[in-house]
């Protein structure tokens, strides 16, 4: 659907996505999603989905441990507070190196194999990095309870500048600007603004066209000679930085970094995402981080107590027959819910939800033409053969 | 799934409840809150209600205990508002709440699931404050969770009630001025246990730990350690174990070959649930080594742990910070009012978190406001009696709370299901009294306290 | 018997009659290559047709296609054996209905016995020679029976694979490239059983790079040219016509 | 000298569980071509298997506890036990070898329901959907357990009379040091009973050979005529008993929970992929090397030399096999191999 490209139809999607974003304070107040918290929830994992969406979505490799490049880019965020300044910029740039060096490293041995072998590679280390921190790097990560700051850490830049006025630990910010509560969540809108814009460019250049080639086409990509590695690497540390930052934002809006945000069903998560919003799509990671993130903090938080309450416009009896037929899939029975809707999205919508809205919409506008069924096949987004 | 739904949705309660939960939900604070105006985050103003958060684990290894905190809260705000019969409402001294609700307020709350995940616990309790205005957060039934969750309403500037959390860092190096702990810690245990053990069996022991490699386990340890070496023990080896790693085979395999006669087990949960059932299964407690009787000691016992080791727990000692059987008039008011509401004694985790919503309101009622500051200096060294622990103070240097402890054993001959544990011994506070400064705490600053304007 | 249940109406031909077996402008993808482009040809039973054709012009994906394998696709056209729709079936059905394909990479399973390798084909109706008969007719395989089947040499896995065709009942017979990869000698000796399964009245299709083999052997030629029938006629004229062969076989 | 003792005895019991999984993975891989991320719900589904035979057979009846006095409390009373004393007793310690005969026709029952429903419509599929629906269908068997029976773990133990350990050091003349629980003991004779059955059901039944055959080339199955896709369905019920039978047997060893099979999924997938994908062989063959590896690691002596090895060990065995030998150690060439 986004085959006739062109600057303009561009320009209009950067402008839309930039007032969608900016006034999500807005229109997300009716369901209850307009608090800075969640708000910033919605733009940081939308950057980390967009990110994995430029390695799985665009050459097909099913990365099922990128939540490791979240939780080191949380790490370094942490560590640039502790050690250097209050100053977030300094935490993102370091975070996004840390994270970038480290897919270097991970992305150059996984991508030594392809399929399954890569998606279970990422996830061994995956696995290993989430158990060392939790154990012997205890001393970096502060293991369980998460690295946090502390008033006596030592900050050796903020403390050259200012000195000692104990008024307890100071907040992140830029340059004064504090980075919790709304001025938070516009940084990381205007971070998420920008990322979605170098996603487009990426979509749109030779090189992503390359990543699709690879995609659809490795074996004959690889008679021509053509070798695909080098553009695999760095599709893999390009979506490494993108998690990276995402990692450093959490720290920002929030200077904690956990060994939970490295285990492999954190980067299950991110992959739940993406499938759910629309793999290969522009929009599609971000409607789906948004989509999961909602569930997580609002619907999860639907107890019997308002389930009643939203009911009752229902008669008496009807109240609690409907409220005992729903309640396992609300409140605590939340990723009961998320399960189901994934499976039917696998399933039925290989598109994702990108793909059912424009279905839809294509419903109710006037055909001008059907498509050819031969060709459908060809340009399904998630390259699969739609059949029996 | 139907029993929750026949006890606890009663229609009355329900409605009642949903009718102002719906209503703090709805509010969009974006356009309500006026920052400037208030003195404080989360000013109820002139508003008909106050709204606690209470950020428990509903799902994940401790989803038991966070539920019977849930249930602990939900009773506690009963009384509060007057409904009920009152439970300890009627024993607390002094007492400034009336069960007209907190300053002319009905209380009213959030709940939210803290899934035993640092992130998660942190994630919910900033939806509470910055969503739905509450002016104290409590809960958690983790240290690890305590201590983020701690550090997050100092930053933001509401009260923290920490729930179950025995860590020693939680009141030690990473105390904060908003935040307060009932629960007993670390370094109570040893304190307390030392004595026991020394009684029981003797000064010539070899312990061998298996730690939580977590602030918890580190600390549980350390004080376990200084306690039984003070009495003689020597320490045979120290072995940290991942923190839910289901089969601690691997682990208790090296304990046999040792030479040790004491295994230690610092763990919590469905983690000393497993480690040990399977240490009793690798035979340790039929072992003789060294002349001696092989033993295990739990150093933090529960009675839903303990329900769910059944009977590897007998006669293997342990503390407690409280425990439904106790004989005071708070404890069995208690006792009396959880239990016909839900048909079960609470555990120690349902008493902390009732007591901690009780405290706080009373707290805000003497101060004549919800503002932490004012709060705060009401539960500084506030002395209180009638919950439970007997005579009971909050120490203003650290917010650590001072009372007896319990030390506790597996029964024998358990008469139902609930009464597993037997009270061995009551610690008076002086024994498990430290300084400050102790070593173990050292290292942290309570900070100033936070409006979070 | 598989006519008691047709699974499609009858055909009707031009003439009125229906062929043997028949292949109707069948349309074949792999994926999205399009190989087989429209090829239609028909044989009578007992009749033996040379499937020829340069590299690459679709020869094996025709044969795969008429045995029902899971590539190629068929997206278009009509197969018919003895009246019943070959094209609607899966490959175990069309193996049922009498169709057997000897692959030509021979497909002996491994991991299977040679004796294991023969009943395999014997699980399912209908079945052809007894165990006991092909033994008779194959002495090396009896010999080598309890030997792992891709331990064998070339010409014997040639041979098990044949073995393995007969020991079901067939209706036709399709041999892909018997010869490929075999010694002259070993290539005689497969010539000689396949004249023999000539005599026994086995209707078959065989696809040969070596064209002359296969003419020898058969009664008919189809020559195939990327994806299109370009010939069908005697066996005999293709050995004669000159021009032909150099065209479109290249010898 | 006794504490490597214990430890191999302590590697092939974790062994004998990974073998049986992967196992049951490698053979719905081998025959399908499946990757199946929802094997270790299977496994979890097994063991819960064992908690539901637990709690109907101790389906109770409430009598008030007159030792409460604070308020009305009840304790239950089995059923069993008051019609029928101490057989009902015994019956009910009996429960997890009971749940072993109930669990192999309900498991046989899911994989069927499984197979038919889901995952033969994704044979087509690429792998990445195939992980990517059983991932989500994992996700919500493990959310059902959940809503059912909770979200703490659920203990089940064994029988009274091997409860205890056995003193595997006095029969051997070696040391008495060596005790080791019996339930494990059994669980590791199990598990060598069940991958032999598995193994005789394939080598000596023509079933067996038609499975063997199509996990080698399916295509040609098919073209004699068998229907494989039919007996693959089976083989994927089979896959799930085994998958099963290994979680209630493994109940009395580890308190069953809703995200076991979660925990025990990556383990699983690392196991196959050492053994070589689709190699039987190599997947019980791999399950004990990686199962005693693991206990090895977790020596102190070890511990001390080389921090946190027994935290990643499993991984970087699998991590250097992918890269050095992709078809693992005992697979066959281009299974799986780009």
């Amino acid at each position: 659907m986004m085959k006739q490209t062109s600057a303009t139809k561009d320009l209009i999607i950067m402008l839309v996505f930039i007032a969608a974003v900016l006034t999500a304070p807005i229109w997300l107040t009716p369901i209850g999603a307009n608090y800075p918290d969640l708000l910033q929830k919605f733009a940081i994992y939308g950057i980390f989905a967009i990110g994995f969406n430029i390695l799985f979505g665009l050459t097909g490799y099913l990365s099922f441990g990128h939540a490791v490049f979240l939780g080191i880019g949380s790490y370094a965020a942490v560590w640039s507070f502790k050690l250097l300044t209050m100053n977030i910029l300094p935490a993102i740039l370091f975070a996004v190196m840390w994270s970038g060096l480290f897919s270097v490293i991970l992305g150059y041995i996984s991508l030594r194999r392809s399929g399954i072998y890569f998606s279970i590679l990422t996830l061994a280390f995956a696995q290993m990095s989430y158990n060392l921190a939790y154990s012997v790097l205890t001393p970096i990560t502060n293991g369980e309870t998460g690295l946090q700051l502390r008033l006596a850490d030592p900050r050796y830049i903020d403390n050259m500048f200012t000195k000692a006025v104990s008024e307890g630990i100071p907040s992140t910010n830029l340059f004064g600007i504090k980075m919790s509560g709304y001025s938070g969540f516009y940084f990381c809108a205007v971070v998420l603004i920008i990322c979605f814009w170098i996603s487009l460019k990426i979509f749109r250049s030779p090189f992503g066209l390359t990543l699709s080639g690879i995609k659809s086409n490795q074996h004959r990509m690889k008679y021509t000679g053509f070798n695909p590695r080098p553009y695999l690497l760095a599709a893999f540390v390009i979506s490494g930085m993108y998690a990276g930052l995402a990692g450093a934002l959490l720290a920002v809006t929030d200077p904690l970094a956990g060994a939970e945000r490295m285990q492999w069903t954190a980067s299950g998560e991110v992959v739940l995402m993406t499938i759910l919003g629309g793999l290969g799509t522009l929009i599609g990671p971000v409607i789906g981080a948004g989509v999961i993130k909602y569930f997580e903090n609002i619907f999860s938080s639907i107890g019997d107590q308002n389930l009643f309450e939203m009911l009752s416009w229902l008669p008496e009896g009807m109240q609690s027959i409907v409220a005992y037929v729903i309640s396992p899939f609300v409140g605590s029975g939340w990723h009961l819910t998320l399960g189901l809707v994934f499976m039917l999205i696998v399933i039925f919508l290989p598109g994702g939800l990108v793909s059912g809205f424009s279905k839809l919409a294509s419903t109710f506008r006037p055909k001008k033409k059907t498509p050819q069924p031969v060709a459908s096949t060809v340009s399904n987004a998630s390259g699969t053969k739609e059949g029996e | 799934m139907s029993k929750i739904i026949t006890s606890k949705w009663s229609r009355r309660g329900v409605l009642k409840a949903g009718a102002v939960t719906g209503a703090a939900i709805s509010a969009p604070m974006f356009f309500t809150r006026n920052a400037f105006a208030a003195e404080f985050l989360n000013d109820p103003g002139s508003a008909a209600n106050v709204t606690f958060g209470f950020n428990v684990p509903q799902t994940g290894a401790y989803a038991d205990e966070g539920g019977d905190e849930l249930r602990a809260y939900q009773l506690a705000v009963k009384h509060i508002n007057g409904e009920g019969d009152g439970g300890m409402m009627n024993t607390m001294k002094p007492i400034s709440l009336s069960g007209s609700g907190v300053l002319g307020k009905k209380v009213t709350y959030v709940t939210g699931d803290t899934q035993t995940k640092s992130d998660a616990a942190r994630a919910s309790a900033k939806r509470m404050i910055e969503k739905d205005g509450v002016t104290m957060v409590t809960g958690g039934s983790s240290s690890g969770v305590a201590i983020a969750v701690q550090s997050l309403c100092q930053e933001a500037g509401v009260i923290f009630m920490a729930g179950l959390t025995h860590s020693n860092d939680t009141t030690g190096k990473d105390k904060r001025r908003n935040g307060f702990r009932h629960f007993f810690n670390a370094y109570m245990s040893g304190a307390a246990l030392g004595p026991v053990l020394e009684k029981n069996y003797g000064n010539e022991r070899n312990a061998y730990h298996l730690t939580a490699d977590y602030t918890w386990g580190w600390t549980q340890e350390a004080s376990m350690i200084a306690s039984t070496e003070n009495i003689g023990w020597k320490t045979a080896a120290t072995v940290k174990t991942p923190v839910g790693a289901g089969d601690f085979s691997q682990f208790i395999t090296p304990v046999l070959n040792s030479g040790a006669d004491t295994l230690i087990l610092n763990h919590y949960g469905k983690d000393m649930i497993n480690s040990l059932t399977q240490a009793v299964q690798f035979g340790l407690r039929d072992k003789q080594v060294n002349g001696k009787d092989f033993t295990i000691v739990v150093p933090l016992y529960s009675r839903l742990m303990a329900q769910g080791a059944g009977d590897n727990v007998k006669g293997i000692f342990g503390s407690t910070n409280w425990h439904w059987s106790l004989p005071d008039a708070g404890s069995q008011a208690f006792v009396k009012s959880f239990g016909a509401e839900y048909g079960f004694p609470p555990s120690q985790a349902a008493h902390t978190c009732y007591v901690q919503a009780l405290l706080y309101a009373d707290a805000c009622e003497r101060a004549g406001t919800f503002m932490p500051s004012e709060v705060i200096k009401q539960l500084e060294g506030y002395k209180f009696d009638g919950m439970g622990n007997g005579p009971t103070e909050y120490r203003a240097e650290d917010h650590q709370c001072f009372k007896d402890v319990l030390v506790v054993k597996g029964k024998e001959n358990p008469s139902s299901q609930f009464d597993v544990l037997e009270v061995v011994e009551v610690t008076p506070r002086a024994q498990v009294e430290y300084k400050p400064d102790h070593e173990m705490f050292a290292g942290g600053d309570l900070g100033p306290a936070n409006n979070g304007v | 018997m598989s006519e008691d249940k047709p699974l499609s109406l009858e055909p009707k031909t031009e003439a009125g009659e229906m062929p043997y077996f028949s292949v109707r402008d069948i349309h074949a993808y792999y994926a999205e290559s399009y190989i087989v482009q429209g090829v239609s040809f028909d044989i009578n039973e007992k009749e033996i047709l040379a499937l020829l054709g340069r590299n690459g012009a679709g020869k094996t994906s025709t044969m795969r296609a008429i045995a029902r394998a899971a590539a190629p696709e068929i997206r278009g056209g009509e197969i018919y054996l003895q009246g019943q729709a070959v094209h609607e079936m899966q490959d175990f059905q069309a193996a049922r209905a009498g169709i057997q394909l000897v692959p030509e990479d021979r497909a002996i399973i491994p991991g299977l016995t040679v004796e294991e390798n023969i009943i395999l084909a014997q699980i399912e109706e209908p079945i052809g020679w007894p165990l006991e008969q092909i033994y008779g007719h194959f002495p090396r395989l009896a010999e080598r029976r309890m030997q792992m089947g891709t331990t064998l040499s070339g010409g014997e896995q040639q041979m098990l694979a044949v073995a393995r065709a007969l020991a079901r009942d067939i209706k036709i017979l399709l041999l892909d490239e018997p010869y490929e990869g075999l010694a002259p000698t070993i290539v005689r000796e497969i010539e000689t059983i396949l004249l023999e399964l000539k005599q026994l009245g086995f209707t078959s299709i065989i696809v040969e790079q070596n064209a002359v083999a296969a003419l020898k052997l058969a009664d008919r030629a189809v020559i195939l040219d990327t994806g299109v029938v370009v010939y069908d006629g005697s066996a005999q004229e293709v050995l004669d016509n000159e021009e032909l062969r150099h065209e479109y076989l290249a010898i | 000298m006794d504490a490597i003792f214990l430890q191999v005895l302590n590697g092939l019991d974790k062994g004998g569980a990974y073998a049986l999984i992967a196992l049951g993975l490698t053979l719905v891989f081998g025959t399908l071509g499946v990757v199946n991320f929802a094997h270790g719900a299977l496994f979890m589904l097994g063991a819960f298997c064992a908690v539901s035979v637990q709690s109907i057979l101790t389906i109770s009846q409430k009598v008030r506890d007159e030792s409460i006095t604070f308020f009305e409390a009840y304790k239950e009373i089995p059923y069993l036990e008051i019609w029928w004393g101490e057989t009902g007793s015994i019956i009910i310690d009996y429960a997890v070898p009971i749940s072993i005969v109930v669990a192999i026709p309900v498991m046989l029952l899911i994989g069927l329901a499984m197979e038919r429903g889901l995952i033969r419509h994704f044979y087509k599929r690429t792998h990445a959907e195939q992980i990517l629906v059983t991932f989500g269908l994992a996700i919500v068997v493990q959310e059902i357990i959940k809503a059912n029976f909770g979200a703490n773990p659920i203990p089940v133990p064994a029988p009274d009379i091997v409860s205890g350990s056995a003193n595997i050091g006095t029969w051997l003349g070696m040391s008495d040091t060596i005790v080791y629980p019996w339930w494990r003991l059994i669980y590791f004779v199990f598990s060598l009973t069940v991958i032999a059955a598995v193994f005789a059901f394939l080598q000596l039944t023509t079933f067996g050979m038609v499975v063997r055959a199509g996990m080698r080339n399916r295509e040609m199955v098919g073209l004699l005529g068998i229907d494989i896709q039919r007996k693959f369905t089976i083989v994927f019920g089979l896959g799930a008993v085994v998958a099963g039978v290994a979680g209630a047997m493994y109940t009395p060893m580890l308190p069953p929970d809703y995200h076991m099979g979660m925990d025990f999924l990556v383990l699983s997938f690392v196991v196959v992929v050492v053994g070589g994908m689709g190699s039987l062989g190599g997947a019980v063959a791999a399950g004990f090397l990686l199962g005693l590896l693991q206990s090895f690691a977790a020596m102190n002596e070890i511990k001390s030399l080389i921090p946190g090895i027994d935290q990643i060990i499993i991984y970087l065995v699998a991590v250097i096999i992918i890269l050095v030998r992709p078809r693992g150690l005992f697979g066959r060439e281009g299974v799986m191999e780009d």
